[in-house]
């Protein structure tokens, strides 16, 4: 036996050393190589000598080791590529969902008028800023460091594996996770930002923010996606139309309503009186950065790319997404068209992006004709309810209510017609549940800032504009 | 001196400034109003609110010229920047007491 | 021998075992692992019963279904992973190459005059929309679903493998192959919005739109692409320099021609009457979209990433597409300075452009001082005939025919001098062949949408400008 | 024997050869794996019978052969793969950083006044492409191209692998590595074009740009990335605080005191005149693109990808990078709006960039509190140091020197704080080096343009603005 | 005939424009301005650096009106514009001696 | 009362100003215009054609004052907005007839 161990070990040295010269990875080589080659020789003995032991002789002990060894070859590589893959995969998701941060910001400047446009670019800069870190100190933990069926996580910041440790036991990095999930709870605050734009204080919105990100966002996601109660009950929502989106909206909805209309918004007798917005090339940039970053957001929601299987679905994901949304703004643009004789085109932009939210709760499952369907109705949602908000004197000055919770509602309840495993019921739940508390939670906290430091500029800040009054610094300044 | 002041079309301003340079008219000032007249403005749809446009895009030309001119010129704009539309503005003339050139100190009418 | 197949059967399940905990997928492991389980077994077996019937000793046979194993187990990670790799090259090549599309659409919005800047904006989410609306519903199938040989696929709207299937027979997943390849279409009607810009009638424009994207560029991609008869001749194009670029250019050159220059644009006696664009920093910008976006256009195009070669191709790609770009903008650069003794940045602009459409058709096989030089005659082209169409008096308002055309050309003409398998005469024929159905094509569809809906906007509207007159929201309102 | 080997290598051979043109993406699997396994077979027999041949027992000889095979599978698709994610690494970061070079322009072009922005799209646009062609002409090479220990490296033009050649002998493709390190290049001449911006000539730039990128950054790079002299010390400067960030700032040090501050900036008795910048909301944008571009600046600065240890490692370069900018720009707001109680939001974009300069020397050893600290001093130093220069009437636009030159400055004296195998000492040394060194040689450069061709446009040139007098395109026109 | 011309605050030109046009104002021209007087401007800070913002955004109103109907317009304007803080504006009243409508070519009071 | 009018160079509008509030100006409205004079527009290329430009960029100052100030007022204005090169615009003085101050409903000269 021992010659065979022996054996053994010159060969697993062997592959150790084709392993050593052959990947090329700098540093942690070494390490990586030689717990393979432990791993492999104690693997390769212990099935060979549980062989023998079982009375085998000596040639099916050879086997037995060898086929341990075969086998774990293939775990090796096979498992390192899926958890390079789903990093990676994390890591691409992550980037292109933080660029959705620009997104909002470009979109939300130029909707909102020339005088608060600086305003509108440092609260989207802070607010992303802020989501990061709360998100780390808290948020992360509250969400996912909480017990199967339960409704809330830990209260501590997240830990990353040390450098060179290597670890990627859930099948991906940590962190690779960490920053992904960040970027969502960033794009929820921007969608308030967006809504109570042109009024809101600025250190009012964000300490808002702060609790946002740090706790409310949190908690309604650990319910789901942290293995809360609600996934135990079987509720769906694939990559956030109503974990991110509607929480957003609600959240919006909240403020909107303790903010208040800007001035001179609404008239006497239901007048409205538009404010348009300072740049449409601007918001039109914004749209195709979300558009662009909803592939990070909704592809990589898969939460995995080491299969053929998963990377299939991504790829299914992409064109999903990517019809959902046209279907929204073709939609939108034929609708305006009908109704208004012209074409609008911020509700085009609005159109797009509420297809993009509606296919978000469940990108996947849908055939195209189905995406299609889904995303346009999003697309109509738009058109027939943003005047609706207006009647209600509901001031939200991009159009955050109705893409981010009306269509994130539709695109959560749809969800049944597509994916089996689902129910109505459940997704009604589940939406009302997510609405209720956010939207409670989130007036206590608006109420609370009311009283204490103030949520709204002064009427004469207002009419001068945020940029001169708060800011100091204007957007366009001329001579 | 008279200070001719005309609002026109934006589109007319290339028309009404060969017409003058043909003229012995030696400058000009532009600036970029709104206004509104017989031309009410129009409704347009923001977000599906509907909104009064009061106010449509003009130019208005300030000629400061010697007084026996001032007739010519109303002429001139006159002919030059009409389209036979509504909206084709207005020529006023005001009467110009002083006019000196910062460069030289020159004034009256040799500083025009 | 029982005891051996058992001993197989105990490892391969020790394999399949370690498979399921191992690969870090949510889903689809079990289904991809039992397949796994089956065949290795299979595949174990049969080596071992035909290597006993031939005679083998049991340690032969042994060895004989070892054997297979491995090479199995090689096949399953190699593959995979290929498969993995190239997915994912389309899927980064495509949101690249849709991100374009917001390149096109601030290039465009920056170089249209200020009052047509919303239409500009509207026009380009719209194509970008119908353009995968119609690459679903036909073009994809056109294009792809022929004979070899061919001139034209079948109709009938793109089907995906359903959600978990995990087919990639191709070597890739079919729908980040469709996904890569709509936004290419969507990239083609980009370039003949700019070119028709600021009197075109939107629903005119639209309707070009949809049979551009549903049928001529799928019509011309089959050729070529979907393994037509121009492929059969040994046309050569490696992304598109006239699949992609040349087509565009020859749609909107049909368009220019069709509408007519815009009121004012020309006088008498060939005087010129510039109408700069509102804004050099979105045109800038859009430049810089489109050069990031081309690394996925001309980097994904060599579709495939699985093998070491394969990813080394696309690095070269890389280097080659951006230095032919820089080269583009150096000579024009250079060339303005010489000529007119001020940089006109927008000139500048088009010589990267056209230095990348010219790259285009072919960005591998050129060392590096060819693909400058391929680049820097792409930006000489724009430098000397953008006031070569201002004379024929062909008003083409971003330059979108010297640089997607003309370059297009160039690009394509070139290739010999650096691909051996390719001939002039070949690539004379599929420039030709490409151009002439194109634009009699294009001039046909453009001719019935002239007499029936009408395809140029009312005089006074175009002076009006058409944000007022379509749109009714301005790009940059005032007071 | 020999013949042994002979077959070993030839096998070798045959099953690179198969991968090479069979696996990737078209060909079906069916082939590859039977030839697959037949050179597997024949590899294990090889082995087998060499091991009989040197005496082995039979079961030895099973067990060799098994080995050989396993060793064989390992390496090829291991290998394979690694290298393949290690280019990916490259090619993903590459585009990401390129992508930084729009963000500078946009920055840039945000915060000079408007009658220099198109004059700043151009410089921007002029400088990465020169920086393309020097690093390709002689930069790497004079970077890379060195002895251990040494100076300087070769003068000669960087040479990529033929067209399918598929060598990556580095464990990564050679053009992806320079494409990646081209990126870094253009970003330090960026800097440099931000804080000269608004009266430097143009082409005097552009020769300085030349001289910067092709031989400045590449001699400093060669001592530390090339591994030179410095690096050999323990130098540590993980993705380029000072190699790239305090280079560039260097530089623009000495242009900002060769030629001067602009017209009218400082008054008699210190007094300042603010000249605030064009567009805030395109300087927020390129902020974002900033910022999203770091994560391929410092994620691809690991270098390698193809182990579960540097995917980990990237993400927690990711996370630490996020934060840091987040620490950034949350310090400086609370900073202004405690000193001069408004926030000033162009000092909170240059917060965030200044925390991303800070990480940028190492992003991976620190833990998050300490990331967080490291990017809040960042953000600090610029709120403190941004009116210093001004009384010390040094006029740079935009902020580069605080941005980049202070905040690398202490990025790099910190990284002895998390990094246990650096030391205070050997940091103070390379900074100063490198400082010295590009400081003195840049000043020569300037001064010698200055004396010849000068580097300042004429007082009324700067007056009537530079878009005019140098472009002829005003980036915003009017009637 | 008259020209009255006001320098107002922007966010005064609605109600202003509703007041006049209640009243017999045909037309009126706008344009974007800048002021100072009582109402000083203020300091701001850029990067760290005091600065003095010495103009405050105001629009200007241009009103050419019948001779008997000028003082009737100016209290209108008055009354509408005023919000009673500093920086209100003021109201000036010029003779105009003659007004031609470009479209008709009609002059005199029927042009206005 | 007079209104002074001086189109100047954008350039030189913070001397002005500084040389006005030196003196015993309380007030002035100021505007972005463009013109044309002796100093002729010049001819750009954009994309390979050349076009003229005929408007030069100016700012329009605008200065209500007591009729005996007017003078003092021009000459000051010349003094401080002179740079000796063509282009350095006009003065232009007209007749005011009347100045009500929008706040406080004051006129005449105590409204300036
Ligand atoms: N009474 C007025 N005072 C000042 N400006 C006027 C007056 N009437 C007309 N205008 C200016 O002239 C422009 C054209 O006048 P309008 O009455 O619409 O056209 P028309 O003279 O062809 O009937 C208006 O937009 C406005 O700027
Ligand atoms: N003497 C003047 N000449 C021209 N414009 C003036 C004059 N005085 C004031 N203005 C204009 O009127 C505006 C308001 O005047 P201001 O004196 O600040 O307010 P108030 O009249 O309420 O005291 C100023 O911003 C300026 O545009
Ligand atoms: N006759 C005029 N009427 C109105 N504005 C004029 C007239 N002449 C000159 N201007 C204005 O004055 C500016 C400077 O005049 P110009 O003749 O070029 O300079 P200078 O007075 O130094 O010779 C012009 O750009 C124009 O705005």
């Amino acid at each position: 036996m021992t010659s065979i161990k022996n054996k053994f070990t010159a060969g697993i040295f062997a592959l150790f050393a084709i392993l050593i010269f052959a990947t090329p990875s700098l540093a942690q080589s070494v390490d990586v190589n030689s717990a393979l080659n432990s791993t492999l020789e104690a693997i390769g003995a212990t099935a060979s000598d549980a062989a023998l032991e079982n009375g085998a002789t000596p040639e099916e002990a050879t086997s037995a080791a060898n086929d341990a060894i075969s086998s774990i070859v293939a775990e090796v590589f096979g498992d390192r590529d899926a958890k390079i893959f789903n990093t990676l995969l994390f890591l691409i998701g992550g980037f292109l969902v933080m660029w959705m941060a620009a997104g909002f910001t470009m979109l939300e400047t130029g909707l909102v008028r020339k005088k608060n446009v600086s305003m509108q670019a440092l609260k989207n800069i802070a607010l992303y800023s802020i989501a990061g870190l709360m998100f780390w100190l808290i948020g992360y933990n509250v969400m996912y460091g909480g017990e199967a069926g339960g409704f809330i996580g830990s209260f501590s910041p997240s830990n990353f594996p040390e450098a060179g440790a290597g670890t990627a036991e859930a099948g991906y990095s940590v962190a690779s996770d960490w920053f992904f999930q960040m970027a969502f709870v960033a794009a929820t605050a921007s969608i308030v930002s967006g809504a109570v734009a042109e009024r809101v204080r600025l250190w009012a919105f964000l300490a808002f923010t702060v609790v946002l990100t740090g706790l409310l966002y949190p908690i309604t996601g650990m319910w789901q996606w942290g293995g809360g109660w609600l996934s135990e009950l079987g509720f769906s929502d694939f990559a956030g139309s109503t974990l991110v989106h509607s929480v957003g909206g609600w959240a919006a909805l909240a403020g909107v309503i303790f903010i208040g209309a800007r001035n001179g918004k609404y008239g006497a007798n239901g007048m409205v009186t538009p404010m348009p917005g300072s740049s449409i090339p601007l918001a039109t940039l914004g749209m195709f950065i979300l558009w662009m970053g909803w592939f990070g957001f909704n592809g990589a929601s898969q939460l995995a790319m080491g299969t053929i299987a998963d990377v299939a679905d991504i790829s299914r994901i992409f064109a999903n997404t990517n019809l959902a949304a046209a279907a929204g703004a073709i939609t939108a643009m034929i609708l305006v068209q009908l109704i208004y004789k012209k074409v609008d085109v911020t509700m085009v932009i609005n159109g797009a992006l509420a297809g993009l939210v509606s296919i978000t709760a469940e990108p996947l499952t849908p055939s195209v004709p189905f995406a299609l369907f889904i995303g346009a109705i999003g697309g109509a949602i738009v058109v027939f309810t943003i005047p609706l908000l207006d009647k209600l004197k509901l001031d939200d000055v991009v159009g955050a209510i109705p893409v981010h919770l009306l269509a994130g509602i539709w695109g959560t309840m749809i969800v049944p017609l597509t994916n089996d495993g689902t129910s109505y019921v459940t997704q009604l739940i589940g939406i009302s549940a997510i609405g209720a508390f956010t939207f409670i939670a989130s007036s206590i906290v608006w109420l609370i800032l009311k009283v204490t430091i103030g949520i709204r500029v002064s009427e004469e800040d207002e009419a001068l504009g945020l940029d001169k009054a708060e800011i100091g610094v204007e957007a366009y300044p001329e001579f | 001196m008279k200070l001719v002041m005309a609002i026109i079309k934006p589109s007319r301003l290339e028309n009404v400034r060969e017409a003058l340079s043909a003229s012995d008219v030696h400058g000009m000032t532009v600036s970029e109003v709104k206004g509104y007249g017989r031309q009410k403005g129009h409704t347009e749809i923001y977000r599906g609110a509907e909104y009064a446009v009061n106010f449509i895009p003009k130019l208005k030309l300030e000629i400061a010229v010697k007084a026996d001119q001032a007739d010519n010129i109303v002429s001139i704009i006159r002919n030059s920047a009409e389209s036979g539309k509504i909206g084709d503005g207005k020529i006023f003339v005001f009467d110009l007491e002083q006019v000196t050139r910062i460069r030289t100190g020159e004034t009256g009418d040799t500083a025009l």
